[in-house]
């Protein structure tokens, strides 16, 4: 078991003047779990891609088994025994499970071979498909078992799997683990990238934690603990957060009553007599599986999408259920999406003019509908330098900063407009500690200051580390809140499972 | 001194059909005149604003002598001849005219009624099916006389039109042409350009005419004749008037006489000699006059009565006519 | 008045009247499946016409003529493709700059061929084909390993190309498919519709081929109903004129343009269906280092 | 197959140098394969491309006819930028252009003997509203049923052309035609004037500059062209935004029907002076291919509409001075067109020779 089955050797790579990757070298042995850590751009994807044959090294080499191995496309590597799953899924919507699966496939293979196949990869690591689905209708997790099965089909040797636990639910994250340690039983060797610490602690065997595209340790996982891992990976210590100062009032800013939406579509959930309401001051988090209707409750909260039923929303004792985006951040109440490349920001666009995204009452970026261009490129500076984002400046297109960087600047972009009320959906979703952790310090700085803020995550950790008060959503229906201070995990875990008291 | 004679068309020289009528007619007239002109063509142009152009580029260029060879050109000849009053112009098919701008056209309904005549004689199933383009006065003219001529031989004559929309189409010709022949018909004449509907027809082995130039060659089977537009003698005697200083302008309409208008070569192993005889004969009445198209009582399709007994039609009438005579089934679009 | 015989003859008309649509169609659509749109239809299809007439003419040899007809489709489209394929230049640009190119090639090759009477070949054995090729690129698409691929290529270009599938090569392959299937619409029109070469002779069935894909909502088969129903339109309406019945001409002469509007509005309210069947990355350049 | 073909590698930003440098590069590999393509049909190159390219334009007529024919394309052009930015394809500016012609002939027409000075104002705007009442159907069409545009578009410009066709050949007949498919002419009052006595450039390109002045500002300075661009990219931050979808659909294809309209009622009611059918040499179509050389920029749009007009005058010019036949200057207009298209990656991208 000790033998490596990977062997990468001095692997350099460069986008233009950005090194990616800068002389790696490290082993990966045969059957383990290896966890490759590092913040964002520290160079995992490029490194692994280069694995998987989807881009070229400059320089060095990778000895697989011993011998030298070199692919020029991913259906080299395939043939080759290197299988892997994307961070983004790669999978065609139109089409169905069947048809994904066998687009997966070197070689042809009957129809009913492949159903034999697929069966029995089903029934071994617990993967149930409905294969003449289309990809459209599947939940995030049902997606991701059809990458894993599409490249189970190939039976790898070495399973690379980028980030596969950001977009899964925490049942969804259970049950890929029993997949992945009936693979180890079987033989197979993963590559593991993520930036959760307590993944690579409970689940990897080995971890090689990158920092600015260089290797900085490889070694067992049971040398380190969270805080040794975050150290070595960020390079410094990260401050233990402390919530914000909220003593509960009777101020109600936000209030939203009775709310039903009804959408007659398969792919959307009805969201059914939402209740709740948010103090002055105060953080509100939902949690939840994802798929439960958060998407749908964020969209009808900035106004985005008004298919409301019945109910309302009431925000400073103004009933704003129909108001329409703008209206509302008149009304200064700002919103930050989840999706940050091509919702909250124009990729192509530059990052002055993604702040014309979001006018404020107070910005003044534009006259008569003309664009102030001074004043939204002193706005892009200010959240630039107050927010630590690191860019070349505001005339850089969104689409050059990491997942991070861009993060600091969505939600710079509402945090400097001081909005009353700020409703933010996954703040640090797929984003590495250090930002994350700057991200959740500015949102408790903005609460204490004053600002209402209703935070939707699947991350529980985070919903407990900044509400006041939690509640859970289910199938469009929303629990009652609990207070986070006298919080039971195990009845949150029931609720988000769907099992009320 | 050499003149210089310029002309505008609306298609490309070969296709057979108008154009390539109107540049025979070129051909001739430098063939006859020799060192005394030389001549240019702007091919394919548009009958909108871009004409203006084409047609002032020859007279900025320095021709002396321009022919407009597609009715829609009128107003844009009459725009640029306006400027250029030392030029001038000659206008085929149009009515306006001024003292640099002729108009000239051919009297091509006096071979319909000798395709009429012959169609009436020769149609076994009784039954003519006529392509027709534009419903323009040129066109209609034509049903007309091909009509009256017909049903005056043949009583129980009956016609099918088919409105096709374009001058220019072989695909949807050759459809109509089809649609025609499934529909009866055993005699196909038309009245646009290419040489499709003549080409169905000796497909499918019925008789057809063709149009504007003689098509023998690409039907020979079913080929009886063809209106001939000869433009050349009148090409050379208006470019001889420039040459010679005498140039003024006027209106001509001519037909057989003159020779503008002539019947390509009857086809003698498709029609009796009689036949041949008696529309040599016609063509020799319409030369001296004795013989006219439009000849009273000619009654329109509510039964009026627009041509007097024993008159015959007026050229007003003529170039204004909008209207199916008597006996033609349908409705003019 | 309306007799059996009556009506074979129409069918037959509209069978021959239809088939070039039929042919440009099906190869728009395998086009368009794979995420490009080529508006150079009626420019490939002229070259194609010219070219089979031509060959034609000099060599008397109907295969030959084929050939050489198929292989300028096929040197069209690698132009096509190359531009935007390689180059990335917007494709809606470019395949308006293909019509514009072929009218002149066509034209300036067949200056001294037009007017050259020829033995038309018998449009039966291509209204035969044209059914054959439908199904076979029906039976292409939904039933081979390649013709997923050529789907998925057009669904998503990135997810294929993650796949290890080559993007540029499947899209390279379609065009071609699609230009040849034009050139063989322009063999059909100038050897065996109207069997002459006329500039322009196409007269616009390239537009209507674009019209048919969408009508078809994608899918094979259907090409062969919105051909027909274009196809038959024009030709009921002539037989209609012929019986001496009154239309306003114009209407009738934009009935089908009506009737493809209509369609289409009926077609797309149902969102799901135009969903499943559109190819998602239409239009969109693909770029390898994304 | 890319062996032998230079990669590509995406730029951080577009290159600036590379947007003025990639025209003259197409202009001069036109010329180059134009050269040889003259050399091998026996002409003299130089020479001919002397006659394609400045001899039309060396005279002040030849400059005033160049400005003709661009006025409509840089003004349909610049519209159909208002679509395009927003990634919407109307391609059916033809039919817009000819539904102005309509509508505005229409008025011109029931005053055909009327001299009021207000007439030709009121023939302007009605040709604009009937461009915008064209353009508004696969607009609606889409918004209501999500149709596609393109084809709808396509195929509201076949039932246009029908629709002036009955016009002219029915009710709108010219009553002293001799009945031939053309109304009456219009009267001067309808007429838009000559900017110069003896040449044909009229006040409509007063009108062009003025617009396509007005879309640059539009375009760069104003939160409207901001939401089309943002639309443009990506729907969903247009609607996080708040930007209005549908009115942005709207507004697209309302602008350039407008201007499309306006196209066709100015060559309407500027150099032809009555409707008949072939009002114009497919300028609807031209235009898209002129808005996407112009990079969808105004002033891009402005000049690719020159150098696109210039390749007609210079055909006629061929054919007239050397009896190079028409069809070669299709050939050649259609080789600018693609080189212009292709050299456009290289804004976008670095070529590296592997
Ligand atoms: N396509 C590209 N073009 C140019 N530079 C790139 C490209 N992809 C990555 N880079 C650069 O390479 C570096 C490493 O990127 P990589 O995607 O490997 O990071 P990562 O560790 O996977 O980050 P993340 O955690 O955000 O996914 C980045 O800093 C970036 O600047
Ligand atoms: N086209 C590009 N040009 C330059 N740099 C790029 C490009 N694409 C990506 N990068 C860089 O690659 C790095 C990682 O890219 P990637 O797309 O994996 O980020 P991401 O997935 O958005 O981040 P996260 O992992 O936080 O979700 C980023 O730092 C970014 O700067
Ligand atoms: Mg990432
Ligand atoms: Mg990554």
């Amino acid at each position: 078991m000790n033998e490596p089955i990977l062997q990468f050797k001095k692997i350099s790579k460069s986008y233009g003047n950005v090194l990616a990757n800068n002389q790696i070298s490290f082993n990966i042995k045969k059957n383990s779990v290896h966890a490759l850590l590092g913040e964002n751009g520290a160079g995992k994807s490029t490194l692994v891609k280069i694995l998987y044959g989807l881009l070229q090294p400059d320089e060095g080499e990778i000895l697989f088994n011993g011998n030298i191995f070199s692919t020029k496309s991913p259906k080299e590597s395939m043939a080759k025994g290197i299988g892997m799953v994307f961070q983004h899924f790669s999978l065609f919507e139109s089409l169905s499970v069947k048809e994904n699966l066998i687009l997966g496939l070197n070689e042809e293979i009957s129809y009913g071979a492949l159903v034999k196949d697929i069966l029995a990869i089903s029934k071994k690591y617990g993967l149930e498909l409905d294969l003449e689905a289309p990809i459209n209708s599947l939940s995030a997790g049902e997606k991701q078992r059809v990458e894993i099965v599409r490249v189970l089909l190939q039976e790898p040797k070495v399973l690379i799997m980028d980030e596969p636990t950001s977009v899964l639910t925490l049942n969804e994250t259970k049950s890929l683990f029993n997949t992945l340690n009936s693979l180890i039983n079987d033989g197979t060797t993963i590559i593991y990238i993520t930036h959760k610490l307590n993944e690579v602690i409970e689940f990897c065997n080995d971890v090689t934690i990158l920092r600015k595209g260089k290797e900085i340790e490889t070694s067992e996982t049971i040398k380190f603990d969270s805080d040794s891992l975050a150290t070595k990976m960020v390079g410094e210590r990260i401050n233990p957060l402390h919530r914000n100062n909220f003593i509960s009032s009777d101020i109600i800013k936000f209030r939203v009553k009775d709310l039903s939406c009804k959408y007659n579509d398969p792919f959307l959930t009805d969201l059914k007599s939402i209740n709740f309401s948010v103090s002055k001051g105060e953080i509100f988090g939902i949690a939840g599986v994802a798929g439960n209707g958060q998407t749908e409750l964020m969209q009808v909260l900035t106004g985005e999408d008004i298919r409301v039923q019945s109910g309302e929303i009431i925000f400073n004792q103004k009933k704003i259920t129909f108001s329409k985006p703008q209206e509302r951040r008149d009304m200064s109440i700002g919103f930050v999406p989840e999706d940050r490349s091509g919702h909250s920001a124009v990729p192509e666009l530059s990052l002055a003019e993604n702040v014309l995204l979001c006018q404020f009452a107070n910005n003044k970026f534009t006259k008569n509908g003309i664009i102030n261009n001074k004043s939204i490129s002193k706005y892009a500076n200010e959240i630039i330098s107050k927010f630590n984002v690191m860019t070349e400046g505001d005339s850089s297109k969104a689409s050059s900063l990491s997942g991070g960087n861009l993060q600091k600047f969505v939600i710079g972009r509402e945090i400097l407009s001081k909005p009353e009320l700020l409703i933010i959906s996954h703040p640090t979703w797929g984003i590495d500690a250090g930002a994350t952790q700057y991200i959740r310090n500015e949102l408790i700085k903005l609460s204490n200051q004053g600002t209402s803020i209703i935070i939707i995550s699947q991350d529980l950790d985070e919903l407990i580390q900044l509400s006041n008060r939690i509640a859970v959503i289910y199938n469009g229906e929303l629990s009652n809140s609990l207070e986070t201070d006298s919080l039971d995990i195990k009845k949150i875990g029931l609720l988000m499972g769907g099992q009320s008291e | 001194d050499q003149k210089k004679v310029g002309f505008i068309y609306i298609g490309p020289p070969g296709d057979h059909g108008w154009t390539y009528m109107h540049d025979q007619g070129r051909q001739y007239m430098e063939d006859t005149l020799g060192d005394k002109v030389s001549s240019t063509y702007i091919e394919n142009v548009p009958e909108n604003a871009d004409a203006v152009r084409a047609i002032r580029k020859l007279a900025e260029s320095g021709h002396d002598l321009i022919f407009t060879t597609s009715f829609n050109y009128m107003d844009q000849t009459m725009e640029v001849a306006k400027d250029f009053p030392d030029i001038n112009f000659e206008h085929a098919t149009g009515y306006k005219r001024s003292d640099n701008i002729s108009t000239y056209s051919g009297r091509f309904y006096e071979g319909r009624m000798i395709e009429g005549h012959i169609a009436g004689k020769m149609s076994k199933s009784n039954t003519i099916g006529y392509i027709a383009s534009f419903p323009i006065p040129e066109v209609v003219r034509g049903i007309n006389a091909f009509y009256l001529a017909a049903s005056k031989v043949n009583p129980d004559i009956k016609m099918k039109i088919i409105w096709v929309f374009t001058w220019y189409d072989p695909g949807k010709e050759a459809d109509a042409a089809n649609t025609l022949i499934n529909q009866g018909a055993d005699i196909i004449v038309q009245h646009t350009d290419t040489y499709a509907p003549c080409q169905a027809a000796e497909k499918a082995g019925v008789y057809a005419f063709g149009q504007a130039s003689n098509q023998e060659s690409f039907c020979p089977n079913s080929h009886l004749t063809a209106i001939e537009d000869v433009w050349g003698p009148y090409y050379a005697e208006r470019a001889q008037a420039v040459v010679d200083g005498s140039w003024s302008s006027q209106d001509t309409w001519d037909g057989m006489q003159k020779g503008m208008v002539v019947m390509s070569p009857y086809n003698e192993s498709l029609m009796s000699a009689d036949l041949i005889a008696e529309a040599q004969a016609m063509e020799e009445g319409i030369k001296d006059g004795s013989l006219h198209p439009f000849t009273g009582p000619i009654y329109d399709q509510e039964g009026k009565l627009v041509v007097e007994d024993g008159d015959v039609a007026s050229d007003g009438m003529l170039l204004g006519m909008n209207f199916y005579v008597q006996g033609i089934d349908g409705e003019l679009p | 008045m309306i007799n059996f015989e009556l009506i074979i003859g129409v069918i037959e008309i509209v069978m021959i009247a239809t088939t070039p649509l039929v042919f440009a169609s099906i190869g728009e659509l395998v086009t368009e499946k794979s995420g490009v749109l080529n508006l150079g239809i009626e420019g490939i299809m002229l070259v194609g016409a010219v070219m089979a007439f031509i060959t034609l003419v000099t060599t008397g040899s109907y295969i030959i003529a084929f050939g050489i007809s198929l292989l300028s489709g096929v040197l069209m489209s690698v132009l096509f493709a190359f531009f935007v394929l390689i180059l990335m230049s917007n494709q809606i640009a470019t395949g308006l700059s293909l019509t514009i190119f072929g009218i002149g090639l066509s034209s300036m090759l067949g200056k001294e061929f037009i007017g050259i009477p020829i033995e038309g070949l018998n449009p039966w054995y291509l209204v035969i084909l044209s059914f054959l090729i439908v199904f076979l690129v029906s039976y292409f698409l939904n039933k081979t390993k390649n013709g997923l691929v050529l789907r998925a290529v057009g669904e998503s270009h990135t997810s294929a190309h993650a796949l290890g599938y080559n993007v540029i090569l499947v899209r390279f392959l379609s065009i071609i498919f699609g230009g040849s299937m034009c050139a063989l619409a322009g063999f059909y029109i100038s050897i065996c519709y109207a069997p002459m070469w006329q500039e322009g002779m196409t007269a616009g069935r390239g537009w209507i081929a674009l019209a048919i894909v969408v009508f078809a909502t994608w899918k094979p088969r259907n090409v062969l109903i919105g051909a027909y129903i274009f196809g038959g339109v024009t030709i009921i309406q002539m037989n209609l004129q012929a019986i001496g019945l009154r239309l306003p001409a114009q209407l009738f002469s934009m009935a089908p343009y009506v009737v493809t509007l209509i369609v289409l509005v009926i077609i797309s309210s149902n969102q799901l269906r135009i969903k499943l069947s559109a190819p998602a990355s239409l239009t969109i350049p693909f770029y390898k280092g994304r | 197959m890319n062996s032998f073909i230079p990669r590509l590698e995406l730029r951080d930003q577009n290159s600036t140098i590379m947007n003025f440098m990639s025209p003259v590069l197409a202009i001069i590999l036109t010329l180059a394969t134009s050269a040889i393509i003259f050399l091998i049909m026996g002409f003299n190159p130089i020479q001919t491309l002397y006659v394609f390219f400045v001899s039309p334009i060396s005279t002040l007529s030849g400059l005033s006819e160049l400005l003709v024919k661009a006025i409509p394309l840089a003004l349909i052009g610049t519209g159909l930028a208002f679509c395009f930015k927003n990634k919407i394809y109307n391609i059916g500016a033809e039919g817009q252009l000819t539904m102005g012609a309509i509508f505005g002939g229409g008025v011109a027409i029931y005053f055909y003997d009327s001299n009021a000075y207000w007439l030709l104002t009121m023939i302007l705007i009605a040709g604009s509203i009937g461009g915008v009442l064209w353009a508004l159907i696969p607009a609606y069409l889409k918004i209501k049923f999500n149709t596609n545009e393109i084809l709808t578009s396509l195929m509201l410009v076949y039932i246009s052309l029908y629709i002036l066709d009955y016009l002219v050949v029915g009710p709108w007949k010219d009553p002293l035609g001799f009945s031939y498919p053309k109304s009456r002419p219009f009267s001067e009052a309808g007429r838009l004037p000559i900017i110069f006595n003896g040449y044909r450039v009229h006040a409509g390109l007063y009108v062009m500059l003025t617009l396509v002045f007005l879309s640059w500002f539009i375009f760069s300075k104003t939160l409207i062209g901001f939401k089309l661009k943002v639309s443009g990219h990506s729907s969903m931050a247009s609607r996080f935004a708040g930007f209005n979808q549908n009115y942005l659909i709207y507004l697209g294809f309302g602008v350039c029907g407008a201007f499309a309209g306006l196209a066709g009622i100015m060559e309407v009611s500027g150099p032809i002076g009555l409707l008949y059918r072939d009002i114009s040499p497919n300028y609807g179509f031209t235009a898209i291919i002129v808005a996407f050389m112009g990079r969808l920029h105004p002033f891009g749009i402005l000049l690719s509409s020159l150098i696109i007009a210039l390749t007609y005058l210079g055909a006629e010019d061929a054919q007239l001075f050397l009896q190079i036949p028409s069809a070669v200057g299709f050939v050649f207009q259609g080789l600018i067109l693609f080189y212009l298209l292709g050299s456009e990656i290289l804004i976008k991208y670095r070529l590296k020779f592997i």
